[in-house]
Order: C-alpha cells, then structure tokens, then sequence
C-alpha cells in the first residue's frame, strides 16, 4: 500500500477531466459548466468533461485513469476508497443534500402495504440503493441483494424503472432527482419516505466531489482552482432561484437531447439543497447501512476526506470550517 | 501343384482365421489411468504455477487491490457469496434458465433441421437465412427482446432460443448431409421403406454430426445467457451469474467478478466435460471414429 | 452340391434369363452417353463378370440392373424379388455390430424378429465369421467388413446377386481368398451373380462369362465363355491364357481413348 | 501370345495416355451463373415473402407500434441513421475495431499456436486452459475488463482478443494436427531440415485447419465487440454499433433497434461472403477439398 | 541400356551390398517383437520385393531401411546418400502442382533454382505425364498421382529406391501398366529397389528375388530367386509357376496364425 510514494506537487495541470451526471443532483456541475464558472476558476487548466449514467462507471474511469475528478454519490466513493484501500480517491467537497425519496403506485400508503412488492433503485450499493435496504430492515423486512426476501429490491437504470413503472410492472423505487418528481409529475406515483426524514436535522449527502488521490497530489493547484469554480457555481444557485432551474435544464439538454418538463425540475429543485459540506459525520452511518445491507465490504473509511483545500477556500471567502468528522484531513 | 488348388471348406476356414487374426489387433485400452494423469497433471500444474506468479506478483509489487486482487481476495469473495448463499442461488437460477432453453431450442430446431435437411426447395430458401442467423451475435437481440418482453426471464429465453437454435438446426443439417450416400443406397437396396429409411439408417448416421451442433447450440446457449444477464440486469429478472458480475462491477469489486468468471468458467468446462465429452466419445468410439490415445 | 451350373457355352435358351437388358442406353442430364444400347441376357444360376476400364460405365449398368436408377432407353427385365446388391466400400452400419447389420437386412425382408437373431449367425457362420458376430465395423478388417456384407446380401435371399468391385478396395493376399469364398457361396446357393471389376483375372477366375465393355460410349465389346470353371486358380495356366486374350483386347479399347 | 508381352516404351506411352483420359474428368465449371442464380434467388424470395408477410400482419392486426413496427418503419429509421451520419459512423468504427482487435489477435495467436502444436510439454499443459477460455463467453471479461480499463477503446480490445486468440490458437493446433504425417515422413525423406520442414511442409499444410481458426475467431471477435459495445457504452468509447444498439434501446425505438439489427447481421453475412468466402473456396479448391457444386 | 543387372542367382559378392541388414530385432515400446533377428544383404541394382502378411512388419523394415526410425538391436547399413522412399499413398503436397512437387524435392537436394523446373519436366516425361505437369493433385488419376511420386523420388537422386506398397490402392489395369514402367525406370537407372507388397504375383513379376516375412514375429520364412526377368508379364507362366509356390508357402504362415 505504501509503494506507490507519496507523489509530489507538480504545479498545475495542463487539463482537468471532469466527471458528472446529467442529473439535478448535479447541478453545480450543470451550472458550472453552462455558466463558465468552472472553466473560470481553472484558468490556464483546460477543461474537460465526461457525463455518466451511473456510479459505477465514473468510479471505472477514475480508476482507470480516464477522469480526474468526478460529482459522484457518497456510497460510490465509500465503495472505492474501501476497496483500494484508501488509494484510490479523495472526498474533497459536498455538492447536493437532499432529493431522494420512495415513490410508490398508488394504494400502497404504509410500509406494510410494501409486503411482497418489487421496489427498483438505480444501482446496487448505490447511496438511494443503501437506505432503502436500510429503511425498509428499519420497519421489519427482509431483503437480499439476490432478489429475495419480503421485499423484492431490482437494482434498474432509472430511465428503465420508469418505464417499467408506468407498465406496471414495478410498485415503487427509491430514487435520486429529477426521478422522483418525474414519477410523480408524469407516472402519478405518490411519495412514501423522503429521506430527508430518516437524517437529523434532514440533511443527508446526495452528491460529493471525488478526486483521484494521484491528481490531488501531483496538482493541488489545479483542485484549489476546480474547488474555486465549485464554490462559485453552488452560490451561483442560492443566488439566481429563478433562473436556476432554466440553466440546469439547458444544460441537461445539451448532454442527453432532451429537457426536463417545467414542472418536474421545478419540483426537483425544491428538494434539494447545495452546499459544499459533505456532512462527513454521517459517512460512519452510511457505511453501517452498507454492511448491514450487504452492498459494502467491511472497511475502514479514515481518510477518506481531504477537505484542507476546501477549508482553505472557505477562510479566504470568509466562510465557515468545514469538518471531516475524524475522517480525514480538515 | 495342383493338389490344394481347390481349397476344401475346412482348409478355407483355418485360412481366414488365420488372416483375421492378423489382420484386426486387439490393443486393450490399458493405462487409462495413466493417461488420465498425464493428461490432467500438466494443465493443473500449470494453473497452480500461474495461481503463485500471479501470488508473487502481489507481494512484489503490491499493486491497489482494487485493480489487482491477490487469489486469496478471489478465494474470499468466493467463499464469501456461497455463505451468503448468493453464488448458489446464481448457479441454480442460471443453469435452470439455459438448460431450460437449450431443451426448448432442441424442441424446436430439431424438426426445422430434419425439414430444412430433407426438403431440398425449403433448404434452398431459408438454410442461407439459418446459417446468416448464426452469424448475427445473439446478444444483438437483447435489446429488442427488452422492448419486447421487458427485463423479465422471457428475453433471456429468447436470446438463448435466437443463438442456440441456428446451431443445432445446422448441425443436424450437417449431420444429415454427411451420411455416405452409399449408406442410403444400402437402406434402399435392403428394401427400407422411406420411414424405415429415416429411422433406421439416416437418423442413427446423423447422430454425430447432430451431436456437434448440439454442442455448439449448448456453447450459444450460455454465452447468450450470460450476455442476456448482464445487459438486462433489473427488472423482474431472476439473480443468475451474469446479474452477479454486474453486481460485482457496481460494487467495483473486482475480486469478486474474478470469482464469478472462475465459477462461470468451471460451469463451463464441467458441462463439457462430464455431459458432452462421455456421451461424444461413447457415440464416437463405438463407430470407431475416435483415434485411441491422442490428447484430445 | 446343389449348383444350377450351365456349363454349355451359350446360355440354355429352354429356361428364362434371370436377368434381361434389352437395347439399354444411358445418359445423365445433358452429359455425355454413358452406356450405348446394351443388350444382356443373364441365365439363373450364371456367373457373369462386367470388364471395363474406368468410367466405362460399369456401376451405371449394375445400378440400372439393381433399380437404383433408370435407363435413358431401353428395358431392363429382373425377377420380382428385386436382386441383393455389394459394392466396393461393404457399407456396414458403423453403429450396429456384425450380427445387428445383418439383422437389420433380415428385418427390411420381413423376418420376425424372433428368428433373426438364429439366422444371422448361420450367415455370419457361412462367412465363417461366427466369432466376430459382436464386432463392430470398425474392429473388423477390410476383409471380414466385406465378407459380412456378404452375409447381409445373402439375407437378403434374392435370386440376383450383383456385386460391385466388392474386393477391390482388399489386399492381395484376402482377395484370393474371398475369391474362394465367393465361389463356394455361388456353388452352394445357385444364385445369379453379376460381378464388376477392372481386374482382367478376377474376372478370367471367377467368371463364367466374362462380358468387356468399352469406353465412351460404354458398349459390349467382346464375351468370353469359361466352360470348365470348377478346381480354377488365380495362378491357373487356363485363367492366364484367357487373361493374356482379355488383356490384349483390353488395351487396344484403351488405347483407342488415348487422344 | 508372346508378340506384345514385352511393350514398348512406345507402347506403354500410348496406353498410359489413353488410361489418363479415361481416368481423368475435365468437367468444365460451366453454369456457374446458373448456380449463383439457383443459389441467391430462393433465399431473396423468402426474405421478400417474409417481409410481406410482417406488413401484412401490421396492416391487418395494426399492433402498437412501438411493440412491432412495420417494415416501412424499419427502412426509414435505416434512412434517418444514415442521413444523419450515426449509422456511418457506427458501422466504421464497429468495423476498425473489429477488424484491428482481429489482426492484433492474429498476431498474438499465431505464434502461441505454433509453440503449442509444435513443443509437446507445453501443450499437455496449457492446450486445455486454451479450450477452456474457448468455452467462456467472451462477455463474462467486460465487466473486469470495465473496471481494468475504464469505458474506453482499451476495453472493446480486451474482449475481442479474450474472444478471439483461443479461436485462432485451437484452430492453428489442430490445422496441424491434421497434417497427413505420411506429409511429414516425406519432407523428412525428400531431407528437409527443420526449419524447411516448417516452411515448405507444415505450415502450408496447415492452412485449411488455421483458415478455419481464423474465421471462427472473426466470429468470435464480431460478438465480442458487440456485446463490449452494448454493455460498456457510455465513457470515452467510441460510437459503435453496439453503442447504437443500446441507445435506440434507450429511446424504446424498436425500428431502430431492429435496423441496427439488420445492419449487424448484414456486416457479418457480408463478411463471411466477401472475404472469407472467396479465400476459402479458393484455398479448399486449390486442394481439391471442396466438392463442385452443392449447396454450401 | 545403362543397367546394372545382377542375373546370377546369388548375389555378386565382389561388390559390396547397397544395404546390409544385420540381425536386425524392433520392438515398438513394451509391445511384441514386430521383427526378429532379420539379416539380409541387397546388391547394387538389385531389385528385391519383400513379400508378407499384413502387420508382418514389412513397413517397418522399410522405415528402419530409410532411417526413419531406429532398430532395437542390430545395424543396417545405407549408402551414405540416404536412399529415396515411396509410399501407398502418393503423399504428394496437394497445395502443389505435379511439377512444384517434383520442384521440391530438386530443391530439398539443392539443384539451383535455374535448373529445377526443366529437370523436373524431364523426370516428369519419364514417366509420361509432361502434359499433366501443371495439375495439381487432385486433378489426377491415382495412378498418375503415383507416376508423379515416382518422378520425385527419382529427383532425389538416390542410389537405393524403397517402396512401400506404392500400387495397392489402384485399380488392376493400372497397375500392370505400373508394373511395366517400374521395371523400365529400373532397368534404365540401375537403382537398388526395395519392393514392399502382400501381392504374390506382384513380387513374382517383378522382383529379381523374394524375400518372404513370416508374422508375429516377422522373420525371413524363404527366398526365391529369378534366374531371367526380362519379357515378364503378370500372365507369364514362370510368374504364375513362382506364385503358386510362394502362396503355398505363405498360407502355411498364416494358417500357422489361425490360433
Ligand atoms: N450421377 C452421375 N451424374 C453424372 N455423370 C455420372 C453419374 N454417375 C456416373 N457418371 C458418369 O458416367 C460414367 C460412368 O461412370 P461409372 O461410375 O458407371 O463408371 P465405372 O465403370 O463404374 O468406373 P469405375 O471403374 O471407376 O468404378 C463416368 O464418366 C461418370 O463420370
Ligand atoms: N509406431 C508403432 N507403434 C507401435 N506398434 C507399431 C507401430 N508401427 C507398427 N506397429 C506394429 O508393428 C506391427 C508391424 O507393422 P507394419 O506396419 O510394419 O506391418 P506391415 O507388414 O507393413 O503391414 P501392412 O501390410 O498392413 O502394411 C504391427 O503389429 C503394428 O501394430
Ligand atoms: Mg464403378
Ligand atoms: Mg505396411
């Protein structure tokens, strides 16, 4: 593990190769790059980007080398730090609280009534995946990664689940933003569990910033500078509401062909907050909810957060020391 | 000189027994056990060297474990997902589905092959359709049989029935072309009605080359299974092996889609070993087809 | 002995031929004509030898005979039996041991099956082939093969036997033996046999009349008439002589073919 | 009697011409434009009354048409693609692809092959881990294959050559298995050395059972991409068939789906007939191998 | 004539012997002795036909002969050029055309380039195929596939020829045609030729001398010599008196097998 010496600063990279997903969960990547706030903050470093369908793929080619950094969700980014031992990537600031919730058909208004149902989420061991497995060991059921138990979980493609909802032939997913309000905007679907519920003080991460641990070393400069552009775009959002939801959308279409209907981001927007707190604290239980699910290995995630460039954007922009809750360094 | 010209019966008799003896030899197929071990010591010695230079490899150069887990990892997730009984739960879910189909593809194409064999005008049309149809990679269906059953088990039949049933129509097409001609003109010569004929000469002379497309219908089977269960994990559709090394790859756990390429692997290898491979050498050795010794 | 032996040099008119080829043409598809009005009459109980060279059309004439095919002009007269037929390769079913693919012939001829097994040793044990009943083709050497396809022709129980080159494919040394073997089946069972080869002393051996046909178009060229065939030899000085003549006839057909 | 028995050299050249002509057939391969006829015209004929067939079934039964386009659909989301450059597009890079996993696969292949067939130890001991990978479908490495490379070209490449280079390596083994050793004893006779034992010998021999490797490894190599493209799209990779596949998936847009189909089964039949045919049969008819005529 | 006959029964023992074996045994692995304590003593220009049974060990003689295999105990010594073999089948390279076949033997024994294709023309006219030259294998006869095998054996250009069989698979026609053209390619090259065959005639008609192997072991059971070889024809009566000997003899051997 300890082979490959700690690499040293070589100033600023040439190009940064950004990960995200077309999804409001992204939006200050969506904002950054349609705005130009990334690419401001980078100066020189030329920018590039690439759009992910799912977790799984981003964390590949951070893995492999393809990316350098990527928004990402928590559980992902527990996944490879654990499984590489802590070589792999760095946790170095929050994006998106919030937006993810159970939707269910119509009919089903208590856990009770879930008995027996087939629920979707995006992706085994994926952050939405986690609590509901966790959510639904908290009201008495069994379940299991292989499709059994009382309640049947199907890791879908969100766009799949969708589709398979309006057939019928699924009864309810946990799902990130836009999905839930598109299930509920265009497939009728009624919400059951908000996370935010089930976290203190409702606050959950939904979207973190991932760099590889390579890239963090060789080039602090250059994350300081993608950090800067971050910062920008999550106050861009708290500052433009109205014309927040239009920039997403454009954004979105450039990526995927198609805009989300008014309505469904709009929905979308009011459930999730951005911000570039990672709630570190609550990493400890999100790891527990892995292993208790069966999606997670046993691992500890110490280190997992490099938030001293970030801490170190904040004193200068006047803002307020973020903690790694003792995962990490401050 | 001209004494044993003409060779009486008996003298005729004690000739040809002495000629047939030294002409057939009857070389006993001992040392079985020998050459069982002679042909399965070196391939595991192999496989045992290779297990320690990948071992050593590790320890060396100690590469992110996530990128290159060592074999005890790879022996850990194994053990880890037969405890978890999910490795078993796979095995069944997916041996049931492409036995399952294998047998609905025999069910069907095996009258298409007798017909396309026998009926030359309908060969003539849709033989070049079977044989293009195995050309086309099966798992190009996978997407249309999403869109038209839906992630459910019904597309990972179709898929299997798409790839496996070209093969065994044309190994049975084969089968049949390559009965000797002289072999049906000694069923005629015999008085064999057309039915007799089928039954009692052309079928049992086809068995081999069947036999093979059978086998290579079997190979179509798993691999279009496996794609299928990769492609169209979600859904209502069951936890097979390749659900499992999605799984695993969600999870970035490499040493855990080793462990199932292992277990896929030996399925593999075990169903042509202990299915295909006796059956074939019986029906082989017993026509004399199969050259005694050889490594194969 | 219970032979139907002709020993006059032509055929005694008195009695119906077993076989009769009356004016036979043949040609296949467009190509050129393979057989040119061939007219036969084969006595019951006669031995008669087809010489040719190659591609003379010496199978084309054994298969019209035995109704695997039909002639481009002309009639072909057989017994209602049908006749049993044996060609180069013994075409046994490699799948069926010795017993079973004699078993197989008495099964097609319609005999119950509870007496099949009895008969098809008595006519493995003919060939004196008792000991390999059990045998598969492939454990059989190319001789015993063809002498159980001997067995399943002689199941078949037909008045006309015709036999295509059936040794041609065997060493010298089980040649002359199954020449003997062949003429003491012949001589005991009193069947017509019609016996193709290219060897101008198989046929001065075994025949009783041996008919040269010509190449291109394939047409009867010359008959020889053997009137005392008992006690002969390969090594005979009667079968040399008569096979000097044949040859030298022989070879002036072919020779005709050299441009 | 005695006049001609010793033939003279004029003689024995006379007769010898005339039993050459007798014995040898020069049947011209006349009607060749006959054959091509009665070969391509039944299949067309069927393609054409099956797709009747599928309109008729659209106008009568009129089914949702996302479920079952009609063949009109089918042809224009041919056309859209086109138009678009998409399908351009994906047929070229599927193509590069394919063609350079291929030739990389050749190159590495062929040597293993050789040292296989050729050093006895090494082959009793690695020859079965070969026919074992033989028997894993090739998409069981994309999900490794993922986590190694990341979705990039790296990947597609992986799977092919996993896919690819067992094919080619069985396929040169047992083209020299099957060399005649009657051939061999006759180099070694005529006092070849070894290396001319090689070159001059074997190798050429060879060909017919490596040509065979070959093509099954082009197959194996077409599925493999295939199926990496379905399954890995998305990142860097390039915009392949496959890629195409799953995004008209994507979209639920059955025509497309279907049109991508056809043009996936349209590359591979045009590959098998435009360049693996042709050397093939020139290969087989070089040896007398290939039977004139006959269906195949 | 440039022969080199040996008419005198016994060998010239003046000159050295081509090849000489001496107490020769071969056992294949742990099987049984194939051959036994075999001596033998072949001229220069000597034509010599071993004579046997099948699996006698005929083959394996002449393998040990040609030097493709070794002998368990004994020697054999060879002209130090080697010595050409032809086997039953032709075992031409079929990717070859007749000519290229031929070709490759000329450049295996290092004729220049410039030289091969008229030489392997001319060894092709020896033979009377010069028209055939540019046909590949199977376009051929097999007869003439062995003519062509004959030409490059005798490119090789070796003292001794060994033969293994070379005609058992043709037709009777051609192989007496074969027989005729063996004999004058040996009387005009004065090659030592070693003969293989079961076929009792064909020893009888061809060879100067027989040498018959007993089997199980293989032995030398007897051996014959012919005092006049020239004007023989397969039909001679010399030949067929010789034949009727050595068969008598050899049916003793096998029956000696029966059990
Ligand atoms: N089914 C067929 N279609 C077209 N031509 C044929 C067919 N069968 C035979 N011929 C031709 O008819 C001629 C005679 O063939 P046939 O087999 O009867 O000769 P053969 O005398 O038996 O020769 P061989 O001694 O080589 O067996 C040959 O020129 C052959 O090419
Ligand atoms: N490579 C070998 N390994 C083991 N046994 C062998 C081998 N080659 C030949 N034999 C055995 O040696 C004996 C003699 O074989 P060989 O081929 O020399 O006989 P042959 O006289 O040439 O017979 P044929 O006339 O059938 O060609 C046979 O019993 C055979 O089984
Ligand atoms: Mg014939
Ligand atoms: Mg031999």
């Amino acid at each position: 593990a300890s082979s490959t010496a700690e690499a040293t600063d070589q100033g600023p990279a040439e190009e940064l190769r950004l990960g995200y997903f077309a999804n409001v969960t992204h939006a200050p990547a969506l904002v950054g790059l349609q705005e130009g706030l990334l690419q401001d903050a980078l100066g020189d470093t030329k920018l590039s980007t690439e759009v992910f369908n799912a977790g799984p793929a981003a964390i590949e080619a951070l893995s492999a080398g393809a990316i350098d950094a990527t928004y990402i969700g928590p559980n992902p980014s527990i996944n490879t730090f654990i499984q590489s031992r802590g070589e792999s990537a760095r946790i170095v600031a929050g994006a998106a609280t919030g937006g993810a919730a159970l939707v269910v058909r119509d009919g089903i208004t208590s856990a009770r009534d879930l008995e027996g149902k087939t629920l979707a989420t995006p992706q085994l061991g994926n952050t939405q995946d986690v609590a509901l497995r966790g959510w639904l060991k908290a009201q008495g059921f069994q379940t299991d990664t292989s499709g059994g138990g009382d309640v049947t979980i199907t890791p879908t493609e969100n766009a799949q689940t969708f589709q398979l909802f309006k057939d019928g032939q699924l009864d309810g997913a946990w799902l990130p933003e836009p999905w839930v309000s598109r299930l509920v905007v265009d497939a009728g679907a009624k919400v059951l569990v908000d996370e935010a519920d089930e976290w203190p003080d409702g606050e959950f991460p939904t979207t973190v910033l991932l760099v590889r641990k390579e890239f963090l070393d060789q080039h602090p400069e250059t994350v300081s500078k993608l950090l800067a552009g971050h910062e920008a775009s999550v106050k861009w959002i708290a500052d433009n509401a109205g014309t927040a939801a239009s920039v997403i959308n454009a954004q979105i279409a450039a990526d995927t062909g198609k805009p989300l209907a008014d309505a469904v981001i709009a929905r979308a927007l009011e459930h999730v907050t951005y911000s570039v707190d990672p709630h570190a604290d609550t990493f400890s239980t999100l790891v527990e909810n892995g292993v208790a699910a069966g999606t997670q290995k046993e691992g500890s995630i110490e280190g997992l957060f490099d938030l001293r460039l970030l801490n170190a954007q904040l004193a200068t922009s006047g803002g307020t020391k973020i903690s790694a809750a003792g995962l990490g360094e401050e | 000189m001209r004494a044993d010209t003409t060779a009486s019966a008996d003298d005729l008799r004690s000739l040809e027994a002495g000629l047939d003896n030294l002409q057939t030899t009857t070389d006993a197929g001992a040392g079985r056990f020998r050459t069982f071990w002679s042909s399965v010591l070196p391939p595991v010695i192999f496989v045992v060297l290779l297990i320690a230079a990948w071992q050593l490899y590790i320890v060396i150069a100690d590469p992110r474990p996530d990128k290159a887990p060592s074999p005890a990892d790879v022996l850990g997730a194994l053990t880890y997902a037969w405890d978890t009984g999910r490795l078993q739960e796979a095995v069944l879910t997916s041996l049931e589905r492409g036995i399952l189909g294998f047998v609905i593809a025999i069910i069907i194409g095996t009258p298409i092959g007798l017909l396309l064999a026998e009926v030359r005008p309908i060969r003539r049309a849709v033989g070049p359709i079977i044989s293009g149809l195995q050309v086309l990679p099966s798992v190009a269906w996978v997407p249309a049989a999403i869109i038209w059953f839906g992630l459910t088990d019904a597309t990972a039949y179709f898929v299997i029935l798409m790839g496996a049933i070209p093969s065994i129509v044309n190994g049975l097409i084969s089968g049949v072309d390559q009965v000797p001609p002289q072999l049906r003109r000694v069923g005629t010569v015999l008085g064999a009605s057309k039915w007799q004929l089928a039954t009692s000469v052309i079928l049992p002379a086809a068995l081999p080359g069947y036999f093979a497309g059978l086998k290579q219908g079997w190979a179509f089977s798993w691999r279009s299974l496996m794609a299928a269960e990769i492609i169209t994990s979600g859904g209502t559709i069951g936890f097979g092996l390749g659900t499992m090394l999605q799984q695993t790859r969600d999870l970035a756990d490499l040493a855990g889609v080793l462990a199932t390429i292992v277990v896929i692997l030996g399925i593999g290898i075990l169903i042509e070993l202990a299915f295909f491979g006796p059956i074939e050498r019986r029906m082989l050795r017993g026509r004399g087809l199969l050259l005694s010794g050889g490594t194969r | 002995m219970t032979t139907a032996r002709i020993d006059s040099p032509a055929p005694a008119l008195s009695t119906a031929p077993a076989v009769r080829i009356d004016g036979v043409s043949k040609r296949f598809g467009a190509g050129p004509v393979v057989l040119d009005d061939i007219s036969l009459d084969f006595a019951p109980g006669e031995f008669v030898c087809l010489l040719g060279a190659s591609g003379c059309g010496k199978s084309t004439l054994l298969n019209l005979i035995a109704g695997l095919d039909r002639p481009t002009a002309g009639r072909i007269e057989t017994p209602a039996e049908g006749s049993a037929v044996m060609f180069q390769e013994s075409a046994l079913m490699p799948w069926l041991s010795a017993r079973k693919n004699v078993e197989l012939a008495l099964r097609l001829r319609g005999v119950p099956r509870a007496r099949r097994r009895d008969e098809a040793l008595g006519l493995l044990d003919t060939v004196n082939l008792a000991d390999a009943a059990d045998k598969r083709p492939h454990e059989l050497s190319g001789g015993m093969r063809q002498r159980v396809a001997l067995a399943r022709a002689l199941a078949q129980d037909r008045p006309v036997l015709l036999m295509d080159e059936p040794f041609a494919a065997l060493d010298a040394i089980t040649r002359d033996l199954l020449h003997e073997e062949l003429e003491r089946v012949w001589r005991t069972t009193g069947r017509t046999i019609v016996f193709v080869t290219h060897n101008v002393r198989e046929a001065a051996r075994l025949g009783q009349r041996v008919v040269l046909l010509g190449s291109r178009p394939g047409r009867v060229v010359n008959e020889w008439r053997i009137e005392r065939t008992e006690g002969r030899r390969i090594e005979s000085p009667e079968v040399a002589a008569l096979s000097v003549e044949i040859t030298d006839e022989l070879r002036k057909e072919i020779r005709r073919n050299a441009r």
